[in-house]
Parts: structure tokens; C-alpha cells; sequence
């Protein structure tokens, strides 16, 4: 029997370890697995390098995480925004690696690792300082910079619906990275909204196939980072 | 310096004329920041679809406040709405949209344009500063058209429309047309052609305002917009 | 107003002239545009390139376009079957040349092409005949092969349901290569069997969005083409 | 020669024995031909998910003819089901499970295989002749664990396990174990190694057929199978 479902949140993340390379779906406040990034902070795992589009904000779910000292690295598209001030700081202290991705390079890089090719060319970036060191090649008279797979160790993701065998759907925006990042890490952990019985997401419609999931929590009531946020809540 | 800027289109105005130039049919991206505010003056009866990074076709209006919902939000992070006929995809799927050259016109800000199209607005290149690039570089080498909104100079005074650009660049000859509060100007072939001026300047005063030397398209005509 | 819809299956092919590169949806008889290639025949387009996964079956469909002597080229995965005698004749007469890439790289290709990557990396035939003459790469320890885009002028896709936007849905395996070849052609031309209100398909559940197709006509009765087969029809 | 052959499994059997080695909670491609069969044999209690190359996850078995469904075939374009918990995706996505190596096994039929893994099993290479490959190279380099279903020599008594192959490759160094209507046999780090044999043969007979050396496994133990 399949049944990736795990008891609680918790146990959920305990074999993260330190120096774990983790991706974390959202873009902004739209599908970000708070309540996961929260549990993986109460893991106490160090060193991380984690991949997302942002840098996080306030003081809740990814930015709690680089507040705490557990992220080493990050790999993003845009960590700037108006309330991304620990991002800032810790940047500004020389405390944060940044490496800084177009993001429609980042979503490519990580759809690559999920589906096994090695390396690609794409014109973004090509002739920027984005592109220095990378390899450049012309192709049918344009410019392509050559980018590499982006792999996880972990995933963390939110879903709205999943069945037991990980099957998922998304609600509107929150899908973004969800469907990419979960074919690209070892081993993919969701909080789902709600939990289905197998059959209960139409086979046309499901988005990311189970085979792509590792193990779903069920978090009915996820908190709104907007919410969060503006109240100037701050974990732990 | 200041005293002596010539008025021309308020930014809501700058944003009506680009909207006039996005014809009915077109897939559209508007950037974050000043080009969003093009959404709000899409001509009546032009049926335009407008794509989001974060993975939307089919953008409607702001909701009310109390309609907001925070997992449907633009790029920019504010919330927005679905028109029918939206569809929702994976970011994969929207970035193959962009870089795939299915968008026939992206509005981006700028720092600064070169005379060749070359774009910089992702980085002043400040050392230090917290860097961010999001959708931008696979926007400007993806849309079928690249409009730049952007004031003519910069707050100092300083030409945003240069010979060469001086920040980093964020695409290499992407510009096709630059909308400023004096003017509408065509990048092709290296060259820029004026193709209409605010009355608050004459070709003397936009070319020294200008740090690329400026062509004139035969019919060059008054760059007007309502009150907005 | 944007409508995508055509009046008449004859219209919606009306511009695919000699020599194009037409791709062409479908997996054996789940998917195949059969309304839409007999009206390519009646069009008598020549000298075509066509990119199908299969060879073609019977005397209908694709089977028929190569028998009625249109097809000059074909980029295929597996041409063999027992009922495609058409494609072997040609073939094994020399009036037909044949590109045989490997059904993932094919999928990869295509997709390629629509997402504006230049080229990719892909472990698949490396070492064996089907990567003679393409550039190798030893990535992380592993030989790779080049892999460049297949680009369409035109694809002919079989759609469950559409709006007048081209938003699409398919049905069951009959999605197969629909949703890759939307996005890889110059002009896309889909025949759905339903024509739904712009919101009639829900837009979680968009397959394919409407910006990848150009032209919709409506096939509310599509034949079998298995049933087809077993009559032996024939087409014209 | 075929009056010397020796009665090993059954095809049937062969398939049922193969289906003994998918455990429980495996994503298993099942390739064209003889390999399908295995799906008739997976253990009850087990839960197996099938993929399906043209696009689906969670085939169930075979329709009644009255309820067979031209939009619903597998790769060899047969008529299936769906089992609660299925997915269906998209050529490109259902290639990415392969070659992004999310399978945890692939059962392939072979014309040959080399003792270092070695895969031939889509051409004979024969001038001429209509080449057809799928999506065997895409699986021969995608699974975690290759499986091979094959007679143990050809009709006419050639080893089908070689030194080298002859055939055009399908993959090189891909296949993980042999399962023959005589034996089954790990490949491990480019050497043979049979785990199980049938009771009509002899490692004597057993290497006579072969065309590669064999090593035994400490433990060899009969390949036996119930009649089905």
C-alpha cells in the first residue's frame, strides 16, 4: 500500500540535516509552505542552502529561518521587497550567500533536474553580468548562456488538495513553483489543505503526480503570511 | 535643474498613451512598478490578455480590499483578479511563455536605454545593495515588443536615454519603443526616431535632454494624453 | 474581441502551403486530428515535413497523407505497426525520408522550441547510432547528447474542449503530444469536440492556455480511427 | 538444435516471476511486447503504479471490449483503465518522469544483452527495414532498476546474452537483471552474476547457452514458477 500521508509536522522534516540544499515553493505570499519552514525550524538543521524565488518576509516562515541562522546560502530570483529587511540584513552583514537567478532561468534550472536533462541553453541573461563565467554559445544567431540543473535534497511545498498517494492540485497563484520543485529534490514534503480520498482529484486535473511526492501533511488551516505580516508576528 | 524641467505627461497620462498603442487581441505583460499602471487604461472594447510571471493569462482588475485573496496576486504581490477565459500554469510553463517569444508587447521601467536598445532596470550596480533581477532579463528577450515607460531623465536631470548604458544590463538591443513624459521614440536598427513630442519641448530641448542623438520621423506629431 | 474560432475545417487549413513543417498531435488513435489532415489532403499541400510520433495507420488520417504522396519528410519515434503498411511502402521505396528520434527527445524538442530554449542535454542515446553526428558531453560523469529545437509552421492538435480564447482541455491519453505541439508551432490549428463559454473550462484546469493557439474549429463527432481501420475506409 | 532445448519457464511464467521481484509501492514501466504481461501477475496485496510512456500514471487492467475507451491505450496502444489515484500528463512531462530517473523499475524485452548491461532491443540493424524506436532509449537510461524479459537464446538457439552486443544499442551499461525463461541474472559492476536457474539446465548447459561468463551467486537458488 502507498500511503505517503505522515502523522504530523514534525516528523515530517526530521531527516533534514544540516547542509541540506532545500527548495521552498511560494512566490511571495502565494503558496509558501509556512507551516513546514516553521517545523523545519524547530528541526534545528544549520547550514542550509534553500532556493526560492524571494529572500522571505517580516519575521515568519523563510525569513524566521534566515533570522534564526540556518541558511547559508540562498539561490533567488528577487529577495528585495519593501518588508524583506532580515534578507537585507543578513546580506549587508556578509552573513548570507546569494546566488541570483533569472527567475525564469531558476523555474528552468529545477524543471531540468526533475526531468533529467543536463544543461540547457536559453538567451536570458546572455551578455549580462548574469551570464559572466557561464558558458555562452551562439545558436541560429543569438547569444545563449548555457545553465545547469538546480537539484534539492528536500522539497517543501504547499498544496491545496492530495491524495495518499501524493497526488496534488493548487489553488489559483499558489501553484507557481510547486509542480518544478517537486520533481526536482529527493524527497518532496507537502502540506496539503485537504485530503482526498485516491480518486478524489480527477486524473485530468491533477497537476504534480504522486510520483513526485514523498510525504504529505495535512495543515486544514495554514496561516495567511499576509496576516502574519502585517500583525508584525515573528516565530519562533 | 529641477525648476527648469519641461512638463510633459504625468505618469498616469505616460501610461494612458502606452495603453492606445497595445491593440486588441494582444498578450501582454505589464512589469512591476509604473507599467502595471498601463492595466488601468487598456482602451474599452480592446479585448487584451494580460500575462503574469507568477504563472496567470487572463488578468482582470484589482479586487476590493475585502475580495482579496492572497494566493491571487500579480507579480508585483498585490492581489488581482481572473477575467473569464483566465488560465492559471506552473512558472516553467509561464517563463516558456515568455522566453518561447509568445508575448506580443512587454511595458518595462528602465534606469536607463541605449540608442542601440540595450535595457539596464534591474541594478544600479551599487555595491552592496541587495540585487534582484525576477522576470526581467527572460521579459526583455522574450516579448515580441519591448515598450519602455520611463521619465525622460532622471530626477537629477541626468539623461535615462544614453549612448551606452552604464548600469548593468538587463537585455542587448530588446528596446523597440521608449514612452517618456516627452516623448515616443522607435529604437530600430540601432538608431532612435522621434515619432511624437510633448509640447513642453522643442526638438532643441528634447535632444539636449537626450544622450544619444535623435532622428525624426517625418510625421512627427504632439505627444497629448487626457487628464487621467 | 479575440475569437479564435473558424467557420469551417477547410478554412482552418487553408494556408498551409508546400514545403511547411507541419506537427501533428496524437499517440497511435488517441489524439490523432483526423478531420483536420483530410483537410490538409483536400488542401493538397506537398512536399511536407511532418513530425507525428507514429508513421501513420490504414488508409485514413496521416497514413493517408503520406499514401496521397504529400509527405516528403517525417520526424517520427516509431513509424512500425501492423497496420502501417503506407509508411513501410514509401519508406522502403525511398519516396519518404525518415528523422527517428527517441519519443522523450521528440516531447523534449518540441517543448524546446516552444519555451525558447536553444538547445539541451539529454542522457538518451548517448552511445548508441542515434546520437551519430550530435555533439556529446560528459555531465557530472554521465554522457549527454545536444539536442536542438523542432519547430512547427503549423500544428494540427485534437482538443476535448475549447473557448474562444484557445484555451484547451483534453481527454483521457489524448492529451499526449497536444499540449507540447501547441506551444511549438508558428500557427496552431486545434479541432475540439466542445466549444465552451470563455470560464467554461475552469482556469485551474486549463491545459493548454489559450495564447498557444491561433485557430479553433469545432468537430463535435470526431471518428474512430480505429474503427475506421477495422472497415478498411480510405481517404478521399 | 531446437529438439536440445531446454523446458525452462513459460513466458506466463516468466512474467509471473518478474512480477514477484516489484515490490510494493513501485512506479514500474512495463515496455511493449512481452513485458506488458508482468501486469497480470503483480502480487495481490501490492500496490504497484504503472506508467504508461504516452502519458499516464495508475493503469489498471485491461477493459472488457465493450468498454475499451481509443483515448485511453498504453504505449503499445492497447486499451486500459484508470485506478482511483491515477494522473494523466503530457508527452513531455511523462518523459521527464522517465529520463528525470523517477521510475523506480522498467521491464524491457532485449535481442541481446552484454555482460557489462549492455542494451540492444530496437533494432537489428537489417538494411532497409522500417526503424522504430519509442521510447525504449528514453526508459534504457531512466529507471532506477532495468529489467530484461527475454528468452534465454534466440529461436534458432543463439545466445541472447553476449560479450558484446551486435545489435544496435539501446543503451549502454543500463540493465540491472536478466530474467530468461532459464535463469535470472544480476549484471553488477560489468560481470554476470545468476542468482536463480531453472531445474532443466546445469551451470554447465546454462553457460553452453550463454554467451558471456557467468558467476553464481552463493546462494543460487531454482527459478521456479506455479503453472498459470
Amino acid at each position: 500500500m502507498i500511503d505517503k500521508r505522515v502523522a504530523d509536522i514534525a516528523e515530517a522534516v526530521a531527516d533534514i540535516g544540516d547542509g541540506a540544499t532545500v527548495l521552498i515553493g511560494g512566490f511571495g505570499e502565494a503558496g509558501s509552505p509556512t507551516e513546514l519552514i516553521h517545523a523545519l525550524i524547530d528541526r534545528g538543521a544549520r547550514d542550509l542552502t534553500v532556493v526560492n524565488n524571494n529572500g522571505g518576509n517580516g519575521h515568519i516562515g523563510l525569513a524566521a529561518l534566515v533570522e534564526q541562522g540556518r541558511v547559508r546560502r540562498m539561490v533567488c530570483s528577487y529577495p528585495r521587497s519593501s518588508d524583506a529587511d532580515v534578507f537585507r540584513s543578513f546580506y549587508e552583514a556578509g552573513k548570507l550567500e546569494l546566488e541570483l537567478v533569472p527567475q525564469g532561468t531558476l523555474a528552468e534550472r529545477l524543471r531540468a533536474a526533475g526531468a533529467g536533462i543536463g544543461g540547457f541553453y536559453t538567451p536570458t541573461a546572455a551578455g549580462t553580468v548574469l551570464a559572466e563565467g557561464k558558458e555562452c554559445r551562439e545558436i541560429d544567431g543569438v547569444d545563449h548562456v548555457l545553465e545547469l540543473p538546480i537539484r534539492g535534497d528536500f522539497a517543501l511545498i504547499k498544496a491545496e488538495t492530495a491524495d495518499r498517494w501524493g497526488n496534488l492540485a493548487y489553488r489559483l497563484a499558489a501553484r507557481n513553483f510547486g509542480p518544478v520543485m517537486c520533481t526536482a529534490a529527493r524527497v518532496t514534503i507537502v502540506q496539503a489543505r485537504r485530503l482526498v480520498p485516491l480518486g478524489g482529484i480527477p486524473p485530468e486535473t491533477v497537476v504534480t503526480p504522486g510520483i513526485h511526492v514523498d510525504r504529505i501533511v495535512t495543515v486544514p488551516d495554514p496561516m495567511s503570511e499576509r496576516d502574519a505580516i502585517l500583525r508584525g508576528d515573528r516565530y519562533p | 535643474m529641477n525648476a527648469a524641467r519641461p512638463a510633459g505627461l504625468t505618469r498616469n497620462q505616460l501610461a494612458w498613451r502606452i495603453a492606445q498603442d497595445i491593440p486588441d487581441g494582444a498578450y501582454v505583460n505589464l512589469g512591476i512598478g509604473q507599467p502595471v499602471l498601463v492595466g488601468n487604461y487598456l482602451p474599452a472594447g480592446r479585448e487584451i490578455v494580460l500575462h503574469s510571471e507568477n504563472g496567470i493569462l487572463g488578468m482582470g482588475p484589482e479586487p476590493a480590499p475585502e475580495d482579496a485573496d492572497e494566493e491571487l496576486i500579480n507579480a508585483g504581490k498585490k492581489p488581482v483578479t481572473l477575467l473569464p477565459g483566465a488560465a492559471l500554469f506552473n512558472q516553467a510553463e509561464s517563463f516558456a511563455i515568455v522566453r518561447g517569444r509568445h508575448l506580443d508587447i512587454c511595458v518595462l521601467g528602465a534606469f536607463q536605454v541605449a540608442a542601440n536598445g540595450d535595457l539596464a532596470n534591474w541594478s544600479t550596480g551599487a555595491p552592496g545593495a541587495v540585487p534582484g533581477v525576477g522576470g526581467a532579463m527572460d521579459l526583455a528577450i522574450g516579448a515580441s515588443r519591448v515598450f519602455v515607460m520611463t521619465d525622460h531623465c532622471t530626477r537629477g536631470g541626468a539623461p535615462k536615454i544614453v549612448g551606452e548604458c552604464s548600469y548593468p544590463l538587463t537585455g542587448r538591443r530588446v528596446v523597440t519603443t521608449i514612452y517618456t513624459d516627452l516623448a515616443v521614440i522607435d529604437v530600430t536598427a540601432g538608431r532612435l526616431t522621434v515619432r511624437e513630442m510633448a509640447e513642453a519641448v522643442d526638438r532643441e530641448t528634447l535632444q539636449g535632454l537626450t544622450g544619444a542623438p535623435l532622428g525624426w520621423a517625418p510625421a512627427l506629431r504632439p505627444l497629448t494624453a487626457p487628464r487621467v
